[in-house]
């Protein structure tokens, strides 16, 4: 018997295909690596200092010493080796590459869009590029991260993701948005 | 309070954001402390008119527990802090 | 004097000049047998039962407004008895015993309507629950009735049957659950201990309470001091600041709940419907609006206004039980405090204090209660001990692990 | 014929017309136009109903706070019901019905109770209808019922979609008015985020019907050259058609934006209506000023309004009232009405100003009657005439309009949303928003200002001290130069004395002056209880027109001042919101979120049937062909796991990965039962008390490392008990050195049940699964053949043979195909929570179904777990409470049935043996019940009084509701294997 555990997407199945992409675009990452970083007690300006950007990874806030590393370079295993061999003692590293799922809205309406579930500011003044900040879009907790002027990476629990994706198409109802994977 | 809440780790947020508790007042006593004492945390609240301090997570956010200092009649917040800082323990 | 088809048709012969105030307006005496701290619903109904069943006549009730100015005239109006629990079911169904002959007992039309109340519920736990409370309410021999999906669409077909996140598998009914008007409620009792002597003293603010040597002797008001026999708290919203002049340290929290109403609309929806997958209820008034409400805001308040988060959320949750809402609109939002008790059930006690008598934690179930907690609360403060259906209501069955929690949830006054 | 569409002027565009429908009659009016104007401009006079006496009711207002002119709007599933003609803006197809008649409008059966009326005065339903006492609900309250209420509905599914969404600026603006756009062209002008917000289709508020000229030009081209600089300003968003209705903590605004509100044809793509929450630093109201009408007899009658309205007709929309109207007016702004009227040729039959001495001048020609009042109005469904009264003398006076003007109440509703009472100002005669603190401020007209310059003055003021306070500097605009001014001063009177006939303060709710006298005299003169008592100010405009009058009459009639009486309370909403706006798009099918399971493709593809558990579709079970109830399949499936092996998706239970040096500890305290010890490699269960020794959840605590443990949790608690742990380490325990993250979302679980399980596992997992290698509660890493890494547990929920094993959640399909694979030859099936809830029954395990809240360890069986040793957990100290302890307490126990027909069902109650039923009889309950395969009859698990004690007693299980009663024998809840033989296999 031959054994080959293809992964499943969250949202394989659920996103048809699309003849073009319009003014706005979700993007569904496939592969993305994602691990959480838990800074060890009293530790959390080193861990810090360690995740600053680098072209291998990100690191997005979630809460006082708590990250999301993100990466489209390293497989799961290697992030997780990758962040444990830096962070040493400093941190608890876990492996989320499939506990969450990874999208990115752009456009010119992106942040209109999401102002339609999300309570927080999105003027470029107040949640600049490279911001990144948990919150609440309508029922569920999602991972916001400015990238660009007009683009915006939003990362949730896999277990939501379909229900996020609906939403976010639901609060662009007035506006164009297509959906697809992204293609690297 | 009723509509934002500054978070001190993630700024301000919308209520929904939050999840509430309660009165932040008590504070667990010694395992042994005699009944009373217990009695008094579990089920005695001074529920003033005016400045309280309430247990409030930031549940769709950071997860940290707070305590926001405020008037439960204005609903003014005073402060907002997080929870572990108030016995001076560690995070 | 007497009201009747007929005091109504000479009155309105008489160009309606001829009525009477509906109650005297008393200046405090120095002393009564016994003061009765707030004005509203239970307060008015513990004096007239005081009164009128227990013999009692030299009494005040002080408070701080106006007469029902408190939850009585800010609640969603709903009667009912289902509960579960030993300890408060055969309570409420006393009250409903009692409500349904409080219209000729008062001389008052309080507009009792009993169009029944339906909880739905949504999956096979929430029926079991919704069962085994309507075998608890039927072994106090209280009618109860399990509705099946099929019947559900008969009687209320614009129910979401077919759009629902979660749907409709049943109901449990009350046929005797209803609603009331409810400032009646509470002109009804005012009117009632009156007439029996009862001294209602309005915008008289509870300053202080007044104790010599152990004993209460009086309560410090705005109106000066008023001395008494025995002093009863029927304060609820404000239980712990009164008693806190006594010295009291109580179980609640003091929380806010909103309620809603809309436009009047003619009649569409005849009961009074509760949603098992939140906590959104709804009846239509006599006068046509539909007074629903949810759950409380959650935190401590004593502001009586409510947060728009929650009330969008009430909204979610009636358009999703409901869906033809959408259309309807809302006329305005109140929101009155609730003495949100440890366990979610009320305490009608004496207390450490020997002649202090409390009535509070009604959380937001206290207008159903109405007329029994009068009555109970009377024939404590008459008799010096428990009438047998408010015997699980005491104020120190926290301490002695005999919690009355209909939630099942604990010590956290905002879950119940 | 007497109102008419004037041949020019007003603002609605002449070249566009629009055709629509009233009560079925095909009528037409022009872009621009509001149901109200273009109705009035077709001579429709009568509109609707009034609610209690159905008296004939016309227009008497041009805004909001329309209290007669109410309609239902559109048809079929889009009907709106209770809509104001006065701001319903006038589309093409628009279809108007009015309300609350019949059979029809000009002839209403209920209008009976208009003939009845002084039998039916205020409260007069508290004094009767109680005899007999069955009548109340059968015959008076349905009449009642039946006479009430306004509109109509069937409550059709709605077609039209909403929106909700967020905003935030520096400066909020309510109202467009001349304040309001001063207000914000400086806060533009300055750099400040702006959003201007107005109620109307079109923005401008007062300058559209104004005729003061700015700049020597109409207000209009003034207000239209700001608002295209606003326009023009990528700062500011101009919200037209947008209410704001609520003023909430935190300067936090409702708004509610009326996107396709003025169309017949409905673009789906977008919402008909958007809710605005709008988060402002700062705000100013710029909300204008209420015109109050005057109460006098007959005030009621189509063809009476108040003069501002009139003029706004004629103005704005080019419409005239009447051909020959009257003014009634206790202060200057009736003399404003009378000149709007002339210079557009419109006869003024006469002007009645109540005052004897002032200064104000009528027209040239128009008659003026000083001292003068109204007492009684004449026609049937329109205006006729009028009688005057001065001095005495009374008169009949035809006129086919009343323009009235009581004074001015600033709209200051908002600013006392949050707890202001308003303040009685004795020199405007009005109550005045009360001071409100940083952040809102009121502007113009709503703040006092009535005079035009004052208001661009004093928007323009307020605006600069916002952008001062947010540390930027004002930037200035040149202050049109304001023509001749009206100064709106007037003498208040509340009524007007020596009236004929009813004079109504409340119109909607026909309260009127003997009301409120029979309030006061039966002794709810109190403003609260006046308003309860007679419903003034309780109809759909919340008393904005009648409370000032009706605060103003309840006064006299005590002697005190308004300030004395005050006001009743100002709530949201400030104009009536609809359900669907404030829902948004949470409703129906997303009214909450799904979660998909890891395996629900898996599962899909099995066949299974889904049923919701909290946010989850977990499979139910997993029908097979042939099998034709539910049943058949359960059965099936828990015979299957009994006697070979069966494969159920868990992966929904909460998952917790718990780290650091003091992790044990941590996880000691929080549940009751012994953790320190715990093996590393070894699973425990777990048993977690709330503070108040209650259990609250129970799950498996693993050991993976000296300091990484595994917790899980129920499905349905997992985030309780994650937010339970945060406060326990945050709150409680912040020393502890412990981090820990919910993992649930990362791994696919499944549990392998059953004698053979260990078989077929084995042939997927590379490592030794030997029961000596991974015995009874193993808990380590193994490799699966074709090298994917995963999580096996040696547990069990059903007392079988039993795994868990945990993959990556992407893998979970591919792992489970490959696990059904290997079993088939071994018999083994998909089962559901259907049978794993039977093969627990049977077990004696307890779930939620047990555990509700309020039942001890010890109650449900589970007493011994207790770490009593321990120092301290959760739940220790409260649990020796004596009522927690009592001999009493109903404890777990098994029913087996004793009559095979007949089934049990949880929430049946338990009675002794011939006992009559009471609540003091009541015994317990069923907590959970089943059809056993494997024992072939009924079981349940039940909470019985001593229950431990009652083992081999018969009792009835009674189930009332149901009409069921049975006998059966209570038992020890553990039905099958109580050694533990096949869990240890």
């Amino acid at each position: 018997m031959a054994y080959d555990y293809q992964a499943v997407h969250a949202l394989d199945g659920t996103i048809g295909a699309i003849s073009e992409r319009r003014a706005n675009h979700l993007a569904v990452h496939r592969a993305t690596a994602i691990a959480v970083v838990l800074a060890a007690p009293g530790q959390t300006a080193e861990a810090a200092g360690i995740l600053v950007a680098n072209g291998e990874f990100e690191a997005r806030f979630s809460g006082p010493g708590e990250w999301l590393i993100l990466s489209e370079v390293h497989a799961p295993e290697t992030l997780c080796a990758e962040l444990s061999v830096r962070l040493g003692d400093f941190a608890f590293v876990i492996d989320q590459s499939h506990g969450r799922v990874a999208l990115t809205l752009a456009g010119p309406d992106a942040a209109r869009i999401l102002a339609n579930g999300i309570a927080i500011d999105l003027h470029a003044d107040v949640f600049p590029v490279g911001r990144a900040a948990n919150v609440l879009c309508n029922h569920l907790s999602v991972n916001l991260a400015r990238t660009a002027a007009d683009s915006f990476d939003l990362v949730v629990m896999r277990s939501f993701a379909e229900a996020l994706v609906d939403d976010l198409k639901t609060m662009a109802r007035s506006h164009e948005l297509s959906v697809d994977f992204a293609t690297r | 309070m009723a509509s934002l809440i500054p978070c001190p780790h993630c700024g301000t947020r919308p209520r929904q954001e939050f999840s509430v508790r309660g009165d932040a007042t008590p504070v667990r006593p010694a395992p042994m402390a005699a009944d009373e004492v217990w009695n008094d945390y579990m089920h005695v609240r001074a529920n003033p008119r005016g400045r309280i301090r309430e247990h409030w997570q930031h549940i769709a956010g950071c997860r940290r527990w707070l305590v926001v200092e405020r008037d439960n009649f204005t609903h003014e917040v005073f402060s907002v802090s997080d929870a572990s800082l108030e016995q001076g323990g560690a995070r | 004097m007497r009201y009747s088809a007929f005091s109504i048709f000479k009155q309105a012969l008489a160009g309606n000049l001829g009525w009477k105030p509906a109650w005297r307006e008393p200046q405090p005496k120095p002393h009564y047998d016994v003061i009765i701290v707030g004005g509203g619903g239970h307060g008015l109904a513990t004096a007239y039962y005081l009164a009128k069943e227990f013999g009692v006549r030299n009494i005040a009730v002080v408070e701080k407004g106006y007469l029902g100015s408190g939850n009585v005239g800010r609640n969603t109006t709903i009667v009912r008895s289902n509960y579960m629990l030993p300890g408060n079911e055969p309570f409420y169904e006393f009250s409903l015993k009692l409500w349904e002959g409080l219209e000729q007992e008062l001389n008052y039309n309080v507009m009792l309507s009993q169009r029944g109340i339906i909880s739905l519920y949504h999956n096979d736990s929430q029926r079991d629950h919704y069962t085994r409370r309507g075998n608890a309410m039927m072994m106090e021999g209280v009618a109860a009735e399990q509705l099946d999906r099929d019947t559900l669409k008969k009687m209320l077909p614009f129910l979401n049957f077919d759009h629902a996140r979660f749907p409709i598998i049943g109901g449990l009914l009350q046929k005797r659950a209803g609603t009331a008007r409810h400032d009646a409620v509470a002109w009804g009792f005012a009117r009632g201990a009156d007439r029996l002597g009862v001294d209602l003293i309005q915008n008289c603010e509870v300053t202080g309470i007044r104790r010599e040597s152990g004993v209460v002797t009086g309560v410090e008001t705005t109106k000066g001091f008023i001395g008494c026999n025995k002093l009863a708290l029927a304060a609820a919203g404000n239980t712990s600041r009164v008693g806190e002049m006594a010295g009291l340290k109580l179980p609640i929290e003091s929380h806010v709940l909103q309620a809603f109403v809309t436009e009047g609309l003619k009649p569409c929806i005849d009961h009074v419907i509760t949603y098992g997958a939140g906590h959104f209820y709804i009846s239509q008034s006599d006068k046509g609006g539909l007074v629903f409400g949810a759950e409380i805001d959650g935190y401590s308040s004593y502001a009586q206004r409510g947060n728009l988060a929650t009330a969008e959320h009430v909204m979610e949750e009636g358009v999703t039980m409901i869906p033809g809402l959408s259309r309807v609109r809302v006329l305005r939002a109140w929101g009155g405090v609730m003495d949100m008790s440890m366990d979610g059930s009320p305490i009608i006690d004496r207390t450490p204090i020997d002649n202090l008598y409390l009535n509070c934690g009604w959380c937001y179930g206290g207008f159903k209660a109405t007329p029994a907690s009068g009555f109970c609360f009377a024939y404590l403060i008459a008799k010096g001990e428990s009438h047998h259906v408010a015997r699980a209501l005491r104020l120190d069955r926290f301490e002695r692990g005999f919690p009355i929690d209909e939630a099942g949830v604990g010590t956290q006054p905002n879950l119940h | 014929m007497t109102a008419f569409r004037l041949a020019a002027g007003g603002l609605v565009d002449r070249s566009q017309t629009v055709p629509f429908s009233f009560d079925g009659a095909r009528l037409s009016g022009h872009a621009g136009d509001t149901l109200a104007s273009a109705l009035l401009a077709n001579d429709r006079l009568l509109v609707g109903r009034s609610f209690k006496y159905h008296r004939p009711r016309g227009i008497v207002t041009a805004g909001p706070a329309e209290p007669n002119a109410l309609v239902t709007v559109g048809s079929g599933a889009r009907r709106d019901p209770n809509t104001k003609a006065t701001v319903a803006e006038l589309y093409d197809g628009l279809t108007a019905t009015s309300q609350n008649r019949w059979p029809s409008l000009s002839w209403d059966i209920g209008a009976v109770n208009n003939l009845m009326s002084r039998f039916l005065s205020a409260g007069f339903y508290y004094k009767t209808f109680m005899w007999p006492a069955a009548f109340w609900e059968k015959v008076y309250e349905p009449l009642i019922r039946h006479a009430a209420g306004l509109g109509r509905t069937d409550l059709p599914r709605d077609p039209d979609g909403y929106e909700k969404s967020w905003a935030h600026c520096d400066l909020l603006v309510v109202g467009s008015g001349p304040a309001g756009l001063a207000a914000a062209l400086v806060a533009a002008r300055s750099g400040l985020r702006v959003i201007l917000a107005e109620q109307d289709f079109a923005l401008g508020g007062a300058l559209l019907s104004e005729t003061t000229r700015l700049d020597g030009e109409p207000p209009v081209v003034f207000a239209r050259r700001v608002i295209e600089e606003l326009q023009a300003n990528p700062n500011v968003t101009l919200l037209a058609r947008t209410t704001v209705f609520g003023w909430y903590d935190d300067n936090v605004f409702g708004a509610v934006e009326r996107v396709q509100k003025h169309s017949a044809v409905v673009d789906a793509a977008r919402p008909v209506e958007r809710l605005w929450r709008i988060v402002a630093k700062h705000a100013v109201l710029a909300t204008g000023a209420e015109e109050r009408p005057l109460v006098f007899g007959g005030n009621d009658r189509p063809g009476v309004m108040t003069a501002s309205a009139v003029s706004a007709y004629a103005n704005r929309f080019g419409v005239a009232v009447g051909k020959s109207v009257a003014v009634f007016t206790n202060g200057s702004s009736g003399y404003r009405t009378a000149r709007d009227l002339t210079s557009q040729g419109i006869e003024i039959a006469a002007v009645i100003d109540t005052r004897t001495n002032a200064a104000d001048t009528a027209p040239d020609g128009v008659r003026l009657i000083r001292g003068g009042s109204v007492v009684d109005t004449k026609g049937r469904q329109r205006l006729r005439a009028i009688v005057t009264d001065r001095g005495g003398f009374e008169e009949l006076l035809a006129c086919d309009a009343v323009a009235m003007s009581g004074g001015w109440s600033p709209v200051i509703h908002l600013a006392c949303q949050r707890g202001g009472k308003p303040v009685w100002s004795e020199a405007l005669q009005a109550f005045m928003a009360p001071e409100v603190g940083a952040g809102l401020v009121i502007a113009g007209a709503a703040a006092g200002h009535y005079r035009l310059s004052e208001c661009v003055e004093d928007g323009a003021r307020k605006a600069s001290a916002v952008v001062e306070a947010l540390g930027h500097s004002v930037a200035g605009f040149d202050r049109p130069a304001v023509g001749e001014e009206v100064d709106p001063s007037f003498t208040a009177l509340w009524h007007v004395p020596g009236a004929k006939s009813k004079a109504f303060v409340d119109f909607q709710n026909d309260v009127h002056t003997k009301d409120l006298g029979l309030a006061v005299r039966e002794g709810f003169g109190h403003v609260e209880h006046a308003k309860r008592y007679t419903t003034g100010g309780m109809a759909t405009d919340q008393g904005k027109l009648g409370n000032i009058n009706a605060i103003g009459i309840l006064a006299a009639m005590r002697g005190v001042s308004p300030a004395d009486v005050g006001t009743t309370t100002f709530r949201p909403f400030y104009t009536p919101v609809s359900f669907g706006a404030l829902a948004g798009t949470s409703v129906d099918e997303h009214a909450m979120p799904t979660r998909r399971s890891p395996l629900h493709g898996w599962a899909a593809r099995n066949g299974a049937v889904f049923i919701d558990a909290g946010l989850w579709y977990r499979s139910s079970w997993f029908p097979k062909e042939g099998e034709k109830t539910w049943r058949d399949s359960v059965d099936r499936e828990v015979r299957t796991v009994r006697e070979n092996a069966g494969l159920c998706d868990v992966s929904t239970l909460g998952k917790i990965e718990v780290f650091g040096p003091d992790a044990a500890e941590f996880l000691n305290r929080l549940y009751c039962n012994p953790v320190l010890k715990l093996p590393i490699g070894k699973a425990r269960y777990g048993l977690m008390l709330r503070e108040d020794g209650m259990v609250y959840d129970d799950g498996t605590v693993s050991r993976l490392g000296e300091a990484h443990f595994l917790v899980t949790t129920t499905t349905a608690m997992a985030g309780g008990v994650l937010s339970h742990m945060e406060f326990a380490t945050q709150v409680l325990w912040p020393d502890l050195r412990v981090r820990f993250l919910s993992v649930s979302d990362q791994w696919a679980q499944m549990s392998i049940a059953g004698p053979k399980a260990r078989t077929i596992l084995q042939a997927v997992v590379e490592d030794d699964l030997s029961d000596a290698a991974v015995p009874f509660l193993a808990a380590r890493e193994v490799r699966l053949k074709g090298n994917l890494k995963a999580r096996l547990f040696r547990i069990s929920f059903s007392g079988e043979l039993a795994y868990e094993l945990a993959v990556p959640a992407g893998h979970g399909e591919a792992a489970a195909d490959a696990l059904m694979r290997a079993g088939q030859p071994h018999g083994l099936c998909a089962y559901g929570v259907e049978a794993l809830n039977v093969l627990r029954i049977e077990k004696g395990h307890v779930t939620h179904a047990e555990l509700d809240g309020r039942v001890t360890p010890d109650d449900a069986g589970l007493g011994r777990m207790m770490g009593s040793a321990k120092h301290d957990f959760i739940g220790k100290r409260l649990s020796t409470r004596f009522g927690l302890t009592a001999a009493d307490r109903a404890q777990l126990v098994g029913l087996k049935a004793l009559e095979a027909d007949k089934d049990f069902r949880a929430g049946a109650h338990l009675l002794k043996d011939g006992a009559k039923p009471s609540t003091l009889n009541d015994q317990g309950w069923v907590s959970s019940a089943c059809f056993s395969p494997t024992l072939g009859g009924h079981i349940a698990l039940a909470f019985l009084k001593s229950g431990r004690e009652r083992y081999g007693e018969k009792i009835v299980v009674w189930d009332q509701l149901r009409g069921v009663e049975t006998m059966a024998e209570v038992c020890n809840p553990v039905f099958v294997d109580p050694e533990n033989r096949k869990l240890m296999a």
